[in-house]
């Protein structure tokens, strides 16, 4: 099965009635423009992980999946464990996507995912050294695309700040020079809970949470991750489109705020 | 069925299911949709289609085409997975694909393509077959015109007895593992693979088994699909 | 070069004359429907390999080649030699096949093939360990499809058989716990040889032993393997139609009787 | 522009650049091209195009179609890189070619291709930024309509200070790195990452000092262009 | 030819070739076909078309395209090889087209492939010549229009002297193989490769020798194509 | 971007102008037909490598980048160190090079490059050698091909010869059972200079040097490698066309000639 992408085309009357309804800063599914859509949240959703979580926000839906195991450290980094992370745009999502080699948008979701884990220091690397220069922890995040209804940006940082949030990892011992996993688990070290608000712009408006339509057609798209405190962990521009340095300094705003908002869902929905 | 007290390690009775739910319609962006929880696994089935079909060369005139591909997400398994298509999910993407095909009415949909996609996001045992009962349920979801619905359940051995629908466990450690699926209504085998080793009496005392089986996977589908239809229920969702 | 397979079509004049002929059950090569074509079977025709077999059904001709050699076990099964079985359908056995990666086909006949081998118990792997979790041997069963003219998955099983039959493998010796293989050989440790049978139905005949057109009409196709001691210990169905029971149980009496029958014949080349 | 005292283990005033060389229409096959030497950074940028697109599936009607490839030399790194693309490579290529696109008046080249591909000869810290300078230039060079040009520079902070245009190992030992890249005429931003941690005043203090950067860029990229067109310099090669 | 008396160490005179027998028309499933065993070397060669060309895009309206393969079997080699291509097969395949594609009439085929497939069953020193000898006799097996059959040998220097068509083991431990395949009646050589180190006179010597072997070669070609003609020869089969 | 080549085709008239100057040999570009374009050679133009060349012969313009890391020897070669040749045809060299993995024509290039290094023994490989059979160096030779006007083959040959020349490589010592590499470096253990030669046959004229036009519309092809010592240590015919014995004689003493005088520019240029 090769991968001869459909690409989604919003036609020109829809095109029109967004464009329009945007003019009073409404949106067509009824929400202002700064207003996420509903999100859901729910942990311990899959037995065979470490820690997993499924998030959906409006009809977005993603699932991660925590796998914690053995490994050997990068030759430059003896001392820390090691992150990998992935996320699939499983064909089932929509019919936009086809299956094969991971495409552009899923690789770049894939690395903005995994540089909003690594860049703001979330897991505490030196905790998963087994033996420096030999033996550590890996831990796999990996990440389904259930169904696609735009800012995946956002769901995947939720779905991994939810299912890392609680996660465990093996214990060992070192018997005659091995590593042996014990049967009992500690909880995975955690720093912090970053959280990203993904904004896009059509015409001279900035929205929040794009939905497919939306982030189809807007004329670029900018997510930005801020930590616990406040500050910024991460960001990424995308489309190709620009924004002007007015919009930028609104959206800053906002995401710091937005971002509290959604980190205290996560906290308390893991209670 | 069977008349024996003969209980499995995991204390099921010789001729008893896992636990099985099945809810269909539950991926909003697919023409149809479907989840199986089966013991351990979790498995959704999704149909896209009849649609368009690419390459161009492999349309044909006078029937659909189905593709089909079976997926394991690497959370899925004990060991993480390689998220590359191994040569065992190529493998059982063809065998899903050969036994759904003989329901489907493809001389209704000449020049078009029905996608089934499955996504194995919690494997156990009997997956394959779990993904058959799935993917029946979505392409009947997707309103794709079917001869019958497909229905799969394995039998096997495990500690010298006869056992339906063998779980990883009794997998790993048991003598014989054999998926089926059938068109029940029409009698008809459209999966059949055996690993492991039997006599003719096991085989045919393992072929009865994984048939009454699939006939209570037939239930279950059914239940399913009303359930969606009459009961209007809208949630979608994993 | 790329691999955009050509179909083989069955036109519909030769495909009416195939279908007349079986109401008769005649096949249009002459045969009865449970006849296999003539089989003949050569052994060690290959110079490097531990073991080797080619394979004649009527004009589908495959080779197989064995070798042995030093390999890890699988963590899972450290106790526990390697089999790696593999068939290639070579381009120049069809017009139908392109070279390339492997096809669905391919791949099938490969995994039948070592499943055959693996599910059987064929190979007594304990007897491969050179010490435990740390050096085994690992048993290399490559197929060559040399000419394509239907039922590859008997062929493939029967040259697998021959060729591992009488097969050899390398003794050793431990040198500053080092492993040293030494020139003398001893036999390759085989447990059975299970033999397969294939079928397949058109209209509402059922027959043994498809040629390259039969397999192309055919509405399903069944292989079974049975072992020595007459039990079943593999199969395969393929293709997008079914069988009913009955057609089943036939084929399930019908495989014991030739798989015997096919044994004998391998046995006795062998000797 | 900086007002402090401040001097970086590489010697350079925490709002101060690196050593910065652009020079045009360096590649004879190109319709346009430009060698850029930032820091330790060499990097060719070669246009090809308005071209026939391939596969024709991906041609548009209104507009031209970009296609960017970003693309490191084995000898490029400290250690040796693997010569196949990286999933790395194939995020840069797919940000530059968003960052530089709002740039090209697309509509000017309906059905047609316009390639662009970075060669990282040599790399240092800020590659992605002095990739689009370079780029910037050869798409000048080859004639390609444009609103504006695009110009690129990172900002970030390394032991405790916000710096302009990180290296190498400030990127490494440092706590942050924020490309950006603007229409300089235009005032708008087309690429923007941050990788670290930024207080929401280091943020926006970083993001003026690159701002600040990319101007002076401006005029090295348009001096690169004029030093082609008016020395009416013929001399080509690396 | 040579008048010295030196005996090789695995029994030939330095101009002796190895045992060679060709076996025209052993696939029945080919247009033409041919095995050959060369020394340890067992090959087969086979050939499709003239047939459609895909893609299309590299059918060409003035001649045929020829498609040539030169692969490996895994058990072919003293180690086991991996199934999938390498780079040296690649190389190898280019070479032979090369080399076979001066003998056909591409021109009384245009629009048209011809696809030469070389399997090497077992591997041994000149496994390319002896599969350009096989696939010449293939090609005409196949009724493809030729100006001279392609017939190739190799020399070389082992031991300090110049040798006939190297083997495994000489080529391991020799100084120089020198493979070369020509056009016997035309004068023409197509293939040429140097592996080592040769003087200009060594050089001179080994290009010699290894035309002389083509002669032989030739020889033995023609037989093969002759007795299955005329000995009517109807068995096929490796 | 799939690899969908455009083919370089020369027109009839701008044939036939190239057809008749040869007539009275003579080339378009003004050069007798054994003529060398001007070749200039320059070293250590790239930092992060231990020896680097760039070389323009006409317009033809490669860079030649030396690395010399830790590596693990053959298991048939305990006693070697390694050598890794490759070359790449960078789609900004040419309109007729697509980005995708190695074509056939970059796959020859390599291997005709590394042939080159390997077979005229130009690495004294056992000098690169740590702990026998457990550490050596691996010295990788990677090739940018930068712009392509013809004759690649000597372009690259050049560019090897003048970045080996005077290449360095790191000292170690063996501290606690591990190889530590040191800072100072020695100069790479180079043997000898192998420079290749490359002729095309156009009708019945032989022409040194062919530009990309010459390349392209040429029946046959010869690359012909000597040492210093005047002996030929490599050789490679291309194209699919053939040359007559009587022009192949013609070449083996032409290519030594000029192989003697390239090889002096690239020894001075390194002083």
């Amino acid at each position: 099965m090769p991968a001869v992408k459909k690409i989604r085309i919003i036609d020109s009357m829809r095109r029109t009635d967004i464009e329009n309804s945007l003019k009073q800063s409404k949106r067509l599914d009824g929400r202002a423009i700064l207003d996420y859509r509903e999100i859901s949240i729910e942990t311990n959703v899959l037995q065979k992980t470490s820690g997993s979580a499924s998030v959906k926000i409006g009809d977005s839906e993603v699932l991660a999946g925590i796998k914690v195991e053995l490994g050997r450290p990068f030759p430059d980094t003896p001392d820390k464990g090691i992150i990998i992370c992935n996320a699939e745009l499983l064909p089932i999502c929509s019919a936009f996507i086809e299956p094969g080699p991971p495409s552009e948008d899923a690789i770049e979701l894939s690395r903005v995912s995994d540089r909003g884990i690594r860049e703001s220091g979330m897991i505490d690397l030196p905790q998963l050294v087994i033996r420096e220069g030999e033996d550590v922890f890996a831990v796999f995040i990996d990440i389904a695309v259930i169904n696609e209804d735009g800012n995946l940006f956002d769901a995947c940082s939720y779905a991994i700040a939810a299912a890392l949030h609680g996660a465990t990892m093996p214990t060992f011992k070192i018997e005659n020079d091995k590593v042996v996993i014990l049967e009992k688990v500690k909880p995975l070290p955690i720093l912090s809970l970053p959280i990203s608000t993904t904004f896009v712009k059509i015409g001279d408006k900035i929205l929040l949470d794009p939905n497919a339509e939306e982030q189809t057609m807007c004329e670029a798209r900018l997510t930005l991750v801020t930590d616990d405190k406040g500050n910024f962990v991460s960001a990424q521009k995308g489309k190709a489109g620009g924004f002007s340095f007015k919009e930028f300094n609104e959206m800053i705003e906002i995401s710091k705020k937005k971002g509290e908002e959604i980190r205290k869902k996560i906290i308390k929905n893991d209670k | 069925m069977s008349k024996n007290n003969y209980i499995r390690t995991n204390g099921r009775a010789a001729d008893e299911l896992r636990k099985v739910s099945i809810k269909a319609g539950i991926i909003k962006n697919a023409d149809g949709s479907a989840i199986i929880e089966f013991g351990k696994n979790k498995i959704i089935a999704a149909v896209f289609g009849p649609k368009e079909v690419h390459p161009k060369h492999m349309m044909r005139n006078d029937q659909a085409i189905i593709k089909c591909r079976y997926h394991m997400m690497p959370f899925s398994t004990d060991t993480r997975k390689n998220p590359s298509l191994s040569r065992r999910e190529i493998e059982i993407s063809k065998v899903i694909r050969e036994a759904i095909q003989p329901a489907i009415i493809m001389e209704d949909y000449p020049r078009t393509a029905i996608e089934v996609y499955i996504e194995i996001l919690q494997s156990d045992g009997g997956s394959r077959c779990a993904a058959i009962n799935a993917a029946s349920v979505a392409l009947a979801d997707a309103g794709i015109n079917m001869r019958d619905l497909i229905t799969a359940c394995a039998a096997g051995k495990a500690d010298g007895k006869i056992i339906l629908d063998v779980d990883d466990v009794e997998d790993k450690t048991g003598e014989a593992d054999m998926p089926l699926s059938i068109l029940p209504n029409l009698g008809t085998i459209t999966l059949f693979q055996l690993d492991g080793c039997l006599s003719e009496e096991e085989f045919k005392q393992a072929l009865e088994m994984a048939t009454n089986g699939c006939k209570k996977l037939y239930e279950l589908q059914r239940n399913a699909l009303m359930n969606k239809y009459f009961n209007n229920n809208k949630n979608k969702g994993v």
